[in-house]
């Protein structure tokens, strides 16, 4: 999803000199700057789940992809549609072909004595339900799939 | 003084009980279920004894367990912590039976302030006020929706045992009134084992305040003023601080009194909280009596730091028979603390709780800043139990000088692995609502789509590039001197 | 308030100045050499300049180079830090000439205070005591050395110009006194350029106390009490608290009054320090105007813990041109504070100052606990500055809780990779004589041999196991997973 | 210097549990127990030269020995013997033959505008000289050894 150097310029400030270099320093700290200002990063984890921590925020990024932003939110649908933690299923409300609007509870999970419901993150048709009632799922593992 | 005492939980309040250990010069116990063989506490502590497998029913929740591993090892106190066995009046019994110190009151002042039902009547006999509300002696569906219509709508419907907020409900017309009893029943069977309600009038805009209490065996009871701790998502407290922008010195007064008093008529002993709900502002603000809260807060950090009280020594202390050493005008608060908890959680779903490996972990430290934590990097946050990693407590000569200290605290807390909830509380903090200290019970909840809305969004580019370095240069363990000689990487830019 | 400000230092210095602009708001530039291009206060600034290779006098002491980086950078105002330009009028004249605030007393006030005869003139003339001493006017050795027989021996040679305890030399008998001022002259040379001696009648027993000071443009002078500085070793300072066990609350008023009077006399701004020798102990002790150092000084996070005040914040503020916002009668103490220095050095080797790698640095965290560090794990300690890592500061409700902290915080502050004054300093914290309060300047010199000679000796086996266990098992970064798999290794003893 | 388990127990608790187990926590921790009583400890560095925390207290131990003390008091003395940081040679008192006695300055560097003198670990007899009056020395490199 990056360039090689040079091949274009999108970064905010206009100017030339606007590059952004990146410098590890050591231990997942990575110093980030424009040239101008510079800023604190830290990154861990694989290349097809980067976190990175950058002023308070956190993005995990897919850097297998050789383009951005799908890749980044088909990651978050990814995640969207999976349990955070080993989970009962519930109850089911998603059936593979029907559409679904963005919030609606897909699948219900019960966990730690709380009910967990897993909620379309965007409109669309549901392809695949890969669960059951009563299953144990485990984090991770996505339990619907969208078109 | 004690020899030796078992800290009978885990996470960041396990640590804090080691800590306080170590510096009265007394050995600790560290307990722990096979998930946390690894986890800080153990490390930390002089002593160690598994106590049963993860669930907390069959290890921290297992009174047999804990009281056994004090016997092994000749443990003379036990400091329960919060949650888990600190409020369980048959385990402060059975320590006793034992011969055993529990560190918090007696049995059976647990016991009257843990039922609502006799909390409340204890206040009214001392003389404070308390929410109109009830345990409906028919506690069929519809005879709690007609208590609840009683006291008049919107109202609170909610578990008569419990706590941490589960199966509370809001209810604000006659509609959704038995869909939210069945609700909060179902949950509170499931969470307590038992289903019985309570029923309270909703008041509007209130905010909640506490009084933090210590009462030694010797007959005082201090209080140590108030806790603002109306930032609560779903009845979940997650920001805490102190003064509350809406008490003033004579309402901080009466409510300390107000508090004291119900300590002494409950015969209190140890580190106590009492709750109130703030209706109105000023001088002339009413209060009611919520709880009592017998055990030590998540939230005490707070009052440490402007108090200058260590209130974990102070428990430990007056557990021993030593009798407080300040008298109530010696106690004095001194500028602005604000707590935030950090929870394993993502803002973005609904504060989903999470689990997984803490890649990185790495805590913020600077002058006025405290952190409170229970992980260290490369744990695992299991699944078991409260998934609350951390708290950051900063300190300020005034409230916006605590709260910027807080927010640049977050900005230099990087956890990876795991969603947490940092993010959110950057935001919450920086909300021009929270600047002014206009916040009330509802607050969270209302703002939370806005909140959570500018969490999203696609990484910027310096974000991007962080993530295709590390892509490039992360040796497993890079030995500094071959990282500084890494040459500067220069990425210029890239495509949507 | 500024926009933007240049630190014109490094090390833990920088990192605090950096962290007080962040909350202030304010951006911060920060300047290195070229050994510092990785150091942890270049990582921590907004902005960041080189300004020359690795010896001080051609980076951090170059006054052109640090105008040019604030010139470039667009920067309000610089602050010092302590050492490097921070007492340098000519550089406070060439802020003022470039159009930077100086963050920090009037070139002229420096200039006065830092001679150390204006400075004892302008005491005198305040109302206020001085050591007796002089520099005589006559600097042959000859001279110099009858000078001091006539104010009497014991007796302090000193380079006039200069601090941090270089060439400092105690003469206690005639015979001597000649070697002692060669020496001293040398040392005086070498480091200041500077050979002018000063001779004090040195007052046993006598214990180090200074005065904080704030004053702001508006004519608000304040003290912020003492604090104690007299555990030295070889005149500079390894520990620091207070209050003083010498000082009893009268006494705290005169020389706080004594200090106020100094200030304004010179017509001082900014914060800074009085220094005083006290002479006996009790309400009637005496004391005797030392120096001012128009900095701020080192020790300063004692002062902050105690009082509440967030001295980098006030200064700042100050230079900006905002009043104090407090009244002398607002200020208050509350409870203990105790500093303690890390420094890379070998205790067993006269402290001699170390350089390397730190293989591993891992700071404490606990509540009470205040650590201010320039140093990283992984960093080169480089051979080019001042040797010392970073403070802790331990707050507590009594000195003995105080001290207990700074204990348990240093046992918890594992630092390898390079020898540093830990264990030398637990050793001093544990010392009946440190814990009784009875101290005096000559305390740690006398009581070194006693003290390093605990640090010797062969490691206990349990050290030796952790050695021989690291060897089997030091995966480079090791994830946890397969660590906590690891099975439990046992060593079941060895020969000697 | 560590015997295989089961050769022989010289831990100070004379009870057969009092063995020591020492636990790699990662990131160089280890916790140490002797089966009552456990203790955080650190470790990092080289066989040769590795160096442990241990409550307060550090130790630099060579490991590649197959015996302990010696090692260790050769080791000392080495560090003793050498400069610890750049250094110019201002002095030399040692002269190979001649015995010294725990304390004589040796050899006087200045570095950092101070004088660090270079004392003898321990009564001795100078072996060999390995600097000249003049010389930048490098740290960590004995300049004189002690026979």
């Amino acid at each position: 999803m990056v360039k090689e150097p040079g091949t274009g310029n999108l970064a905010p400030n206009p100017e030339p000199r606007s590059a952004i270099t990146v410098t590890a320093l050591g231990h997942g700290r990575y110093r980030v700057s424009d040239g101008q200002r510079q800023r604190l990063a830290y990154a861990a984890g694989p290349p097809a789940a980067r976190w990175v921590f950058l002023d308070g925020h956190v993005y995990v990024i897919d850097v297998t992809a050789s383009r951005g932003s799908p890749q980044v939110r088909a990651l978050h649908d990814e995640m969207a549609l999976a349990s955070p933690m080993p989970a009962t299923v519930a109850m089911i409300n998603a059936k593979p072909g029907r559409d679904v609007s963005q919030g609606d509870v897909l699948i219900m999970l019960e966990a730690m004595k709380m009910e967990l419901p897993i909620k379309a993150p965007r409109d669309g048709r549901v392809k695949v339900v890969a669960c059951a009632v009563g299953d144990l799922v485990q984090p991770g593992i996505p339990l619907v799939e969208l078109e | 003084m004690f020899r030796r005492i078992l800290i009978a939980n885990r996470g960041e309040i396990a640590v804090r009980v080691i800590r306080a250990c170590r510096e009265l010069g007394v050995e600790s116990v560290a307990v722990y279920s096979d998930v946390d063989a690894g986890a800080l506490h153990v490390s930390l502590a002089d002593r160690t004894v598994r106590i049963g497998p993860a669930p907390p029913a069959l290890s921290y929740l297992s009174a047999n367990a804990v009281l056994a591993a004090a016997r092994d090892t000749g443990a003379e106190a036990i400091h329960p912590g919060y949650g888990f066995l600190s409020e369980d009046h048959t385990f402060a019994a059975a320590c006793a039976v034992a011969g055993v110190a529990f560190v918090g009151p007696p049995a059976d002042v647990i016991a009257r302030m843990g039922s609502k039902i006799s909390a409340r009547q204890l206040a009214s006999q001392a003389g404070v006020s308390v929410v109109p509300g009830e345990t409906p002696v028919d506690q069929s569906d519809d005879a709690v929706a007609a208590a609840a219509c009683r006291l008049g709508l919107p109202a609170l419907i909610k578990p008569s045992e419990g706590g941490g907020g589960i199966g509370i409900k809001r209810v604000r017309d006659a509609a959704s009134l038995l869909a939210a009893i069945g609700q909060a029943r179902r949950e509170a069977l499931a969470a307590f084992g038992d289903g019985t309600l309570f029923v309270e009038r909703l008041i509007e805009r209130g905010r909640h305040v506490e009084i933090q209490i210590l009462a030694d065996h010797h007959g005082q009871v201090v209080h140590l003023f108030e806790r603002e701790c109306s930032l609560q998502r779903r009845h979940q407290k997650i920001v805490e601080e102190t003064p509350s922008t809406a008490v003033t010195p004579r309402l901080r007064g009466r409510m300390g009194e107000a508090a004291s008093a119900v300590a002494r008529a409950a015969g209190y002993r140890n580190a106590g909280t009492v709750e109130f709900l703030v209706e109105g502002s000023g001088d002339k603000a009413l209060f009611y009596f919520l709880e009592m809260n017998t055990r030590l807060q998540v939230e005490h950090p707070v009052t440490e730091q402007t108090t200058g009280v260590d209130l974990v020594a102070a428990q430990i202390r007056i557990a021993a028979g030593e009798p407080l050493p300040w008298s109530q005008a010696q106690l004095l608060q001194r500028g602005h603390a604000i707590e935030v908890r950090l929870y394993a959680e993502d803002p973005a779903r609904d504060d989903l709780p999470q689990a997984g490996p803490l890649l990185l972990y790495r805590e913020p430290s600077m002058p006025g800043l405290r952190v409170d934590a229970g992980v260290a990097e490369g744990d695992e946050v299991p699944v078991y139990y409260d998934p609350m990693l951390a708290k950051l407590i900063a300190w300020g000569d005034t409230r916006e000088d605590a709260r910027r200290r807080a927010v640049a605290g977050l900005r230099g807390y990087p956890i990876l692995g795991v969603r947490t909830n940092v993010p959110f509380l950057i935001g919450l903090l920086d909300h021009p609502a929270f600047v002014s200290g206009d916040i009330d019970t509802g607050f969270v909840d209302a703002e939370r789509r806005t909140l959570v809305a500018r969490l999203g969004g696609d990484p910027p580019p310096d974000a991007l590039a962080v993530a295709a370095h590390a892509g490039e240069s992360m040796l497993p363990d890079a030995p500094r001197s071959i990282v500084a000689s890494d040459p500067w990487t220069t990425l210029r830019g890239w495509r949507g």
